[in-house]
């Protein structure tokens, strides 16, 4: 009981040091200096239509290439931890598991379900990134719509072994082929990941953008490739 | 070189009455002790006859090269000591060798026959020689602690560290002595010297030696002369250094008979009136109430 | 200029291409990693050459082809570079590491997470905007996270959730904090807000920054919020662990560094406070632990929050550090960090290269843990780590304090250089765990007595000498994890090298005496040379011997007076007493070189015209002689001591130094140099750091090293001069008159004639000679000191005269005795005896000796007391005139019976065979004999050039009458006690030879009183042990070891200290959560209360 | 409006915190952590709130000219999709974290991870 | 309006947060951690978000419940420990093994 007082206290001091913080902001003080450029010239300079996607992929493309990386260091952690374990143990777990009466599959209607969804899913997906310099979404989102297709196809079937060589393969080239690309920018444009060695094209339409739509497909099918490296790596059948 | 001559006669001399005034000296107490005990004593000569019949015994025994020079370095020691006092004031003859030192080399250089003793002692091989080294030493470092602070006070008081001018200081009458001008270190020194004689109640140190061991056993014709002649000449010195430190040195030879016969009487009055510390108990003792006696003469001196 | 974005685009194509690569080749995946990191140190050293060091020159790199802060950039500065280089140094090294681990499926993981790590490192010390910071923070903290788990121990994974749930505390503080910062100031751009930074300054604004300071705080482990850090430390691999403090933390801290110029004054010392308690608090905690590991991370935590305190008092007192010492802060930051990160992730691997967890099962396994490599990888990292020059940290340290204190902050001050000892002890606790010898159970500080009569002599068991223990040491010693180690030492040695060069010379170089300070680094180097060529030890010796004679000849005739009294007694007096050496057989890999090293760093104490080049003289000194006691075969205890005593010692000299001539700075480099002199008190190293060195080597300590105090002393004699108390202390009061006038000298005074009397005093009661001798030179230094603190010409000279003639007598005596030793096998004195006959020229050394040392005239000995009592009572000391008295007698005692029991009395059964000394230790025994018969003989000889070098100090208060000396007092005349005494000597000694010739004869010992009877054995017989059992029966309560107790109670002190702040730790992931909210909530608090 | 998302935000902070220091499971701990996140994430987004702003998305509605005022602020949304997915990936990697904890001690109690202490 | 929608889902999401905390069940705890993310998305997206809405909905609430759920029926399916709790300790011995031996 003693411990929780402190606790409440703690907190309390704590939220009480937040109070200025919040007093400080409100909605009414309006945008900005960065913000402002980015409203009143980003549409210009980069083209996309998006103004959230221009400032992720390439005022700021350098947090999302980070972010991918730290999404990279998640799925060699969480492969090496659990992964580790199965090229043994797992293995003989499921051997006996199909022996014993863990043999359990995904229902038939989940089967079927699932086989139906996929590649609706992974459409879906690639749409979504693809429209990320026009729509809300981008590559994140796609990829993990169509982590979700694979998730979905794991639900189905315990026993489904992915085709880890792909998925490894995917990945990496993926994000080699980010990098590239941003030293293309470096190369071809204004600084590393500058969209702009591609022409802008007309602005609100699909190919425009420079070459932020390849960025998100990029990303999209490398955070796709991570997220259901993850999610396999933590599957058990249940 | 004559003067090396001359002063080599002297030297001679003055040798020559010490060692037979300490002889003689020795011969008379343990007379006088006799006569306290009840007992007829020896002949005021014996000390004589011992020396000469060890001298002329047909072998003398040794065990070793530290064991033959013991005596030797016994002897030198009680030599030296000697000649590094000024035995009479103002007598050229007994000056000796006082310009090679002052009070201090006279301190020190008693270690340096104690010292060989020792180690002639050691040699033996005989578990009681070390031990009464043992005890003896140990003695000798805490009745030196009364000893040295008296001396510091009579050196704060004249500002010397001669003895020479130690005794010159104390001339001109009875009242000028240490003994009266700085009376606790007297008393300090003189009970300093009741453990430097080594009688009672400080006799322990000997007392290996009253069982038929230890270096007088040990030691026997030659060594045992040797031995013998510098107890006469160390005691003489011993002596002669109290009487110039406190009772005003002497300024011919038969004030310095009397002076020192007279401090030897009071160690041999004690040694007969008190029986005997232990080794810890006479250690403790000297650094009571003489080493406080000691430390008021000095601080005394101080204020 | 490379582009920092090929740095980030190299390694992020890297890490995501490894899997691919790995696939094919595991050897071209290894390589790949290599060749990447390898490239992310060359990149930074380009930028290096590329920019202007002088002006710190910074590029900055746009990104997105926007300049910011419309887009993230990054800035390549000098600072960065320099970082960056130690930083990715470290990584690559690590990864060197890791390659020895031949483990399975970790193999690819760990090399990708490394990459990945050292990408976000990368990032955070390049980028310049906050966001872009907490994304790189993230990418490596994961790779962090996800590296500790490669022990596979269910402890790793523990200690992984802690760190990670403190880990998303941090994030989610930063996110915070960085979102409102964007909301107040406009930007996220770090030089932006920096531009506008009164737009923070109010409370919001400070709450904002202060959540990302808290943030960076806590992935930096601040005390108390930072148990999951000892907790990773604990679990993880110790190449994680490596990782773990050195790169990562670093950059966290360059992040901290980075953005300190948007701090306040109110942040700062917020700041400054978390990280000089989290300094002080590690090491106390450190210094309670017993796994080995837990330790190193205490020790990282606490090296963090002292770079922490820097930066910030850097940043508050900023004048003070720029002008102090050129580079300013930031130099201090790249030291201190550099030194650390290499040290500490070299400690880290060779932890885990050796298999040493707890310190507890080392002390109890009986094997030796390190061979020689390991041994001096290991100390030369531990030594860098502490702070010992010439490495980083030594000079970093002196910059700080001289800045503090210089700046008026004694505080800090006293609590980095107290940490900084703490840490000295542990650490060295530690090496000496790791080194020491089966024989050593490394308790051992005073004399070890056997029950009854011993059993035989154990003797030492040749460590590894069984065929498999040599294939399995070889083995050990060769394999490839030893690259990272060797690495970061060769890092740490090549920069300390450096710097060493670049401090001490600062460009003076006009000609070859400027290189004197350098010598002894240059020998270290040159010996260890030798060691690896396989150079005999003899010769190795032989060449020590006559480096230091031609260095003798080359520097010493430069100098005059005092310094030159003190040269010869360093230089000349160390070569004589290097020949006993030559007598050693086999290999002994380090000593010769230390050796040479400890005699040149004593002789440029001679030549130090600086503070700081003392204290790097000094400093070396205390390593190298630290390395030589360690040697001692149960020194290790001992050993602890004499360093944690001395570097305390050390650090009080370093504070001293800079309270100009105050009574204060008087008592701070008293202090230390007393330490070195092992006055009372401050002594009780000295028994045991004497004596447990090798015997042969003793004397260097007892004889030399010890009158570096002494001669520290006479050079700053005018500080003691002055009143000890300042004046208005105590104003008005009876206490004042009282007081006053009481000057550092009448303490120094007391001070040295205790010190006599108590080394003495203690000497008499120790039944093992090489005790016996080392209270023995306590005594004599207590002699010193009370003749120096008489500041009176006769005083000096006899402090002096001491000075010379213990160098003989002494150093004559610890050879003799380490001859004695030497063919006995025994320290004990009662057991040995009777060694008269065997060895005769060794007990005439003895003799001599010891006549010498008591004072007994004729000889020299006799010089010096004459001098003392006669200046004590020129000056009015009477009562330490009369205890200096009683101190010699005692000393006689104790002298006595060392010759008497050792050569006297009885010979032992099992020394019949005995023969005499080897020839090598008899030769500084002659010349001990020569020079004191010469100065026994010839007072004036030595009695006149001391006379002419105190005489510039002095009004002459002696004169000559020939070769009489006359002081105001008494007089003395060496030369005719001489022949006097010769005289009396001849005598009767002619009498016995010549007269009694014929009658004399030699018989057995037990002729006479035996009866010619053997008792059974020679033991009984022969009375040596409790020698002066009334003595300790009438003054035993004198020698109750109350300074060893005092000081017991200190280190207790700080081990309760330690072990109540060790209970904050329950292990606890939540008690550890909510300490973090605590110490935020508290920091939050305390800063929004001060504005 | 700002202020009380904020508040919103602060209070799931709180409740993610609360549950980090009393909840004594460790998967407990983790769901606390995704709350702590969300909230974190929630103020983040309330910052960059403008009032009466929609989506910074140009077509019909939204022309470039004079879009300031209408829209809200772009970087923290920009931020908070970066941080999101960063906070999968942490809560991801804690998760087999923990999965391997239960492997090999058998217990997901906090108060069972006291191997490591002092 | 918008404002009460918003007290609303903040209500909702606070309501879901303690339920995540309190729910005995882990599954359901879960659920409600799912929910409060799902909420969150709605806050998102009145607030002119929706990017952010969509990324929350799709990997706050979707894809971590879904990997909670996965790790969640990984630890039970193993409630006990392979064979006793050192078991993974010992695995590893054989490197520390290793470590002594080179």
């Amino acid at each position: 009981m003693m411990k929780r007082l402190i606790i409440i206290l703690a907190l309390a001091a704590i939220a009480l040091g937040f109070f200025p913080l919040a007093m400080r902001i409100s909605g009414d003080s309006g945008l900005t200096a960065l913000a402002t450029h980015y409203v009143e010239a980003g549409a210009d300079e980069l083209g996309a239509a998006n103004l959230v996607t221009s400032v992720v992929v390439s005022y700021r493309g350098l947090d999302t290439l980070g972010e991918v990386m730290v999404l990279f260091t998640a799925t060699t952690g969480v492969t090496a931890l659990l992964g580790a374990g199965k090229s043994k143990s797992h293995k003989k777990e499921k051997e006996s598991e199909r022996d014993g009466d863990g043999r359990r599959e995904g229902s038939e209607l989940l089967a079927t379900g699932a086989a139906f969804l996929f590649p609706i899913l992974v459409l879906f997906g690639i749409y979504i990134f693809l429209n990320g310099h026009l729509t809300p979404g981008g590559g994140f989102q796609g990829g993990v719509v169509l982590a979700s297709a694979f998730l979905l196809l794991l639900f189905s079937d315990c026993r489904l072994e992915l085709n880890h060589a792909l998925l490894k393969g995917a990945e990496a080239i993926s994000g080699a082929a980010y990098v590239a690309v941003g030293l293309l920018g470096l190369w071809l444009a204004g600084g590393f990941l500058d969209p702009r060695f591609l022409p802008a094209g007309e602005f609100g339409q699909l190919f425009s953008a420079g070459a932020i739509p390849i960025i998100y497909i990029l990303i999209g099918i490398k955070v796709g490739s991570e997220l259901t490296g993850i999610v396999d790596a933590m599957r058990r059948c249940s | 070189m004559n003067e090396i001559m001359t002063k080599a006669w002297y030297t001679l001399i003055s040798l020559f009455v010490i060692t037979n005034y300490g002889l003689l000296l020795g011969g008379t107490m343990a007379r006088v002790r006799a006569k306290v005990q009840g007992r007829i004593g020896q002949p005021v000569w014996q000390p004589y006859i011992d020396i000469l019949k060890n001298n002329f015994k047909r072998t003398g025994i040794y065990h070793g090269v530290m064991f033959y020079l013991g005596p030797v370095f016994r002897l030198a020691g009680g030599l030296g000591t000697y000649l590094f006092i000024p035995a009479v004031y103002g007598s050229l003859v007994f000056s000796n060798f006082s310009f090679s030192g002052d009070l201090l080399l006279v301190m020190y250089f008693i270690f340096f026959g104690q010292l060989g003793m020792a180690l002639g002692a050691g040699q033996s091989g005989h578990p009681y020689s070390p031990l009464g080294v043992s005890r003896g030493l140990a003695q000798m470092t805490a009745f030196e602690v009364p000893f040295a602070l008296s001396v510091i006070a009579i050196a704060a008081q004249y500002q010397t560290l001669s003895i020479t001018e130690i005794v010159a200081a104390q001339q001109g009458g009875i009242l000028n002595w240490v003994a009266f001008t700085n009376p606790l270190a007297m008393v300090a020194g003189m009970i300093s010297f009741l453990g430097m004689s080594m009688g009672n109640p400080f006799s322990v140190v000997i007392a290996p030696q009253e069982i038929p061991i230890g270096p007088p056993t040990e030691m026997q014709s030659s060594f045992l002369g040797m031995l013998q002649t510098n107890r006469a000449i160390f005691n003489g010195a011993k002596l002669v250094l109290f009487m110039n430190l406190y009772f005003g040195g002497a300024t011919n030879i038969w004030i310095m008979v009397i002076k020192t016969f007279l401090i030897y009487l009071y160690t041999v009055i004690v040694d007969a009136s008190f029986p005997r510390f232990r080794t810890d108990q006479s250690i403790r003792f000297f650094l009571g109430t003489p080493a406080l006696i000691g430390i008021a003469a000095v601080v005394l001196q101080m204020l | 200029m490379v582009s920092p974005l090929y740095l980030i685009a190299m390694l992020l194509g890297a890490a995501f291409l490894h899997p691919l690569i790995q696939n094919r080749s595991k050897l071209a995946g290894q390589l790949v990693v290599l060749v990447v990191l390898g490239a992310t140190v060359a990149i930074p050293l380009q930028w290096l050459m590329a920019l202007d060091i002088a002006t710190m020159q910074t590029v900055v790199f746009q990104t997105a082809g926007f300049t910011a802060p419309l887009s993230i950039n990054l800035q390549v500065g000098v600072e960065e570079s320099l970082f960056l280089v130690i930083i990715n140094g470290g990584a690559l090294f690590s990864a060197l590491y890791f390659f020895r681990r031949r483990t399975r499926e970790w193999e690819g993981s760990v090399q990708i997470l490394l990459m990945t790590l050292v990408l976000g490192v990368n990032g955070l010390v390049l980028g310049r905007d906050l966001f872009n910071l907490f994304v790189f923070m993230e990418i490596s903290s994961l790779s962090l996270y996800a590296l500790v788990a490669t022990t596979k121990t269910a402890n790793s994974y523990e200690a992984g959730i802690k760190l990670m749930v403190a880990g998303g505390i941090a994030s989610a503080l930063f996110l915070i904090g960085v979102v409102f910062l964007y909301r107040m100031t406009g930007t996220l751009n770090l030089d932006d807000m920096i531009a506008n930074k009164q737009l923070l300054d109010n409370k919001a604004g400070i709450t904002a920054l202060f959540l990302i300071t808290a943030s960076l705080l806590i992935e930096l482990k601040p005390f108390p919020a930072n148990g999951w850090g000892a907790d990773v430390y604990q679990a993880a691999d110790p190449g994680v662990s490596a990782l773990t403090s050195g790169t990562s933390a670093t950059a966290i801290f360059f992040v901290l560094y980075k953005i300190t110029p948007l701090f306040g004054f109110e942040l700062l010392q917020v700041v400054a406070a978390s990280g000089g308690i989290t300094f002080i608090f590690s090491q106390l905690l450190a210094y309670k632990q017993d796994s080995v590991r837990r330790m190193l991370g205490y020790s990282s935590i606490g090296q963090i929050g002292l770079l922490i305190l820097v930066v910030a008092l850097g940043s508050l007192y900023g004048e003070a550090f720029t002008t102090t010492m050129f580079g300013g802060i930031f130099l201090l930051v790249l030291l201190l960090g550099g030194n650390h990160l290499f040290s500490k992730a070299g400690l880290f691997w060779m932890s885990g290269i050796t298999g040493q967890h707890s310190l507890g099962t080392m002390r109890q396994s009986k094997t030796v843990r390190l061979g020689p490599v390991g041994a001096a990888l290991q100390g030369i990292l531990t030594s860098a780590l502490a702070g010992f020059p010439p490495f980083p940290a030594f000079w970093a340290k002196w910059i700080v304090i001289t800045a503090l204190l210089a700046f008026g902050s004694y505080w800090w001050a006293s609590i980095i250089l107290i940490g900084s000892l703490i840490e000295a002890a542990y650490l060295f606790k530690w090496f000496l765990n790791a080194v020491k010898s089966p024989v050593d159970p490394g308790t051992v500080h005073d004399e070890v007595i056997p029950e009854d009569f011993p059993e035989e002599p154990v003797k030492e068991p040749m460590a590894g000498a069984s065929p498999a223990g040599i294939v399995a040491r070889i083995a050990r010693q060769s394999s490839g994890g030893w690259i990272a180690p060797f690495m970061a030492t060769a890092v740490l040695v090549a920069c300390g090298m450096l710097l060493a060069t670049m401090f001490i010379l600062r460009g003076r170089i006009s000609g070859y005496r400027d290189m004197v300070l350098l010598l002894p680094l240059a020998v270290l180097v040159l010996w260890t040379v030798f060691d690896v060529i396989r150079v005999p030890f003899k010769l190795q010796i032989g060449l020590a011997i006559i480096c230091s004679a031609g260095y003798g000849l080359v520097f010493l005739p430069g100098l005059d007076g005092i310094r030159l009294v003190f040269g010869l007694i360093f230089i000349a007096g160390s070569a004589v007493q290097m020949v006993p050496l030559l007598n050693r057989r086999g290999h002994h890999r380090g000593l010769a070189g230390m050796l040479l090293a400890l005699v040149f760093s004593l002789g440029n104490l001679l030549f130090a015209s600086s503070a700081l080049e003392f204290f790097f003289s000094w400093e070396l000194m205390t390593i190298t002689s630290f390395f030589l006691v360690v040697r001692g075969r149960q020194a290790s205890g001992a050993a602890l001591r004499y360093l944690v005593f001395s570097l305390g010692g050390a650090f009080s000299i370093l504070a001293g130094l800079f309270f100009g001539s105050s009574p204060l700075a008087a008592l701070l480099l008293g202090i230390g140099f007393l330490v070195k002199m092992g006055t009372l008190g401050l002594h009780i190293w000295l028994p045991g750091a004497y004596a447990e060195t090798d015997d042969d080597m003793s004397t260097f300590f007892s004889s030399v090293t010890s009158k570096a105090g002494l001669f520290m002393l006479f050079l700053l004699a005018g500080l003691f001069v002055q009143e000890a108390i300042p004046a208005g202390f105590a104003a008005g009061t009876r206490l004042e008159s009282l007081l006053s006038g009481i000057a550092f000298t009448d303490l120094l005074g007391w001070l040295g004639v205790v010190t006599a009397f108590a080394g003495a005093f203690l000497a008499l009661f120790k039944e093992d000679i090489k005790y016996t001798l080392a209270y023995s030179s306590m005594g004599q230094v207590g002699y010193m000191l009370l003749s120096f603190a008489l500041m009176s010409q006769l005083g000096w000279m006899n402090s002096l005269y001491l000075a010379v003639t213990h160098l003989m007598f002494k150093g004559m005596l610890f050879v003799a005795i380490s001859g004695v030793v030497y063919r006995t096998k025994t320290r004990l004195m009662y057991q040995m005896g009777g060694l008269i006959t065997r060895m005769p020229i060794t007990f005439f050394t003895v003799l001599i000796g010891i006549i010498a040392v008591s004072g007994v005239p004729p000889l020299t000995g006799f010089g010096a007391k004459w001098m003392l009592y006669t200046a004590l009572i020129e000056k009015g000391w009477y009562l330490q005139a009369a205890l200096a008295m009683f101190a010699s007698g005692i000393a006689f005692l104790y002298l006595f019976r060392l010759i008497h029991v050792i050569f006297l009395g009885q010979l032992k059964d099992e020394h019949r065979t005995v023969t005499e000394a080897p020839i090598w230790m008899l030769i500084p025994q002659v010349v001990g004999i020569a020079g004191i018969m010469l100065y026994s003989m010839y007072p004036s000889l030595l009695l006149k050039p001391l006379e002419a070098a105190v005489a510039p100090f002095f009004e002459t208060t002696i004169s000559w009458d020939g070769y009489t000396v006359l002081s105001t007092l008494g007089y003395w005349n060496g030369t005719a006690v001489m022949y006097v005494t010769m005289g009396v000597f001849l005598v009767p000694l002619l009498w016995l030879l010549i007269v009694q010739r014929k009658n004399t004869q030699k018989v057995g010992q037990f002729n006479i009183v035996y009866a010619a009877e053997r008792p059974y054995r020679p033991e009984t017989t022969h009375f040596g042990y409790n020698f002066f059992a009334p003595y300790e029966k009438a003054l035993g309560f004198l020698h109750k070891p109350l300074a060893t107790r005092f000081w017991y109670r200190v280190v207790s002190v700080a081990e309760v200290a330690g072990s109540m702040v060790r209970k904050l730790y329950t292990g606890n992931i939540q008690t550890y959560a909510l300490w973090i909210v605590i110490y935020t909530s508290i920091l939050l608090s305390i800063l929004q209360r001060g504005m | 409006m700002t202020h009380i998302v904020l508040a919103l935000g602060f209070l799931l902070v709180c409740i993610g915190f609360w549950g980090l220091m009393t909840r004594k499971e460790v998967f407990r701990l983790i769901i606390s952590f995704s709350l702590l996140d969300t909230g974190v994430h929630v103020i983040m987004v309330g910052i960059g709130y403008v009032r009466t702003g929609t989506a910074p998305i140009f077509d019909e509605a939204l022309a470039v000219a004079g879009a300031v005022g209408k829209v809200v602020d772009p970087v923290p949304s920009a931020l908070v999709l970066t941080a999101i997915v960063i906070g999968l990936a942490v809560t991801a990697l804690m998760l087999s974290f923990a999965i391997r904890l239960h492997a090999s001690r058998g217990s997901l109690a906090v108060d069972d991870m006291k191997e490591l202490k002092w | 309006m918008s404002q009460l929608m918003l007290v609303l889902f903040g209500l909702l999401m606070l309501v879901g947060a303690v339920a995540a905390l309190y729910l005995k069940d882990t599954v359901s705890a879960i659920l409600a951690a799912g929910s409060v993310s799902l909420v969150a998305s709605l806050v998102y997206l009145l607030l002119g978000a929706p990017d952010v809405a969509m990324t929350e909905a799709a990997i706050g609430s979707a894809l971590t419940t879904v990997v909670f759920l996965f790790s969640w029926a990984r630890i039970q399916h193993r409630p006990q420990p392979s064979k006793n709790p050192q078991s993974e300790e010992s695995d590893s011995n054989p490197d520390d093994q290793e470590d002594h031996q080179l």
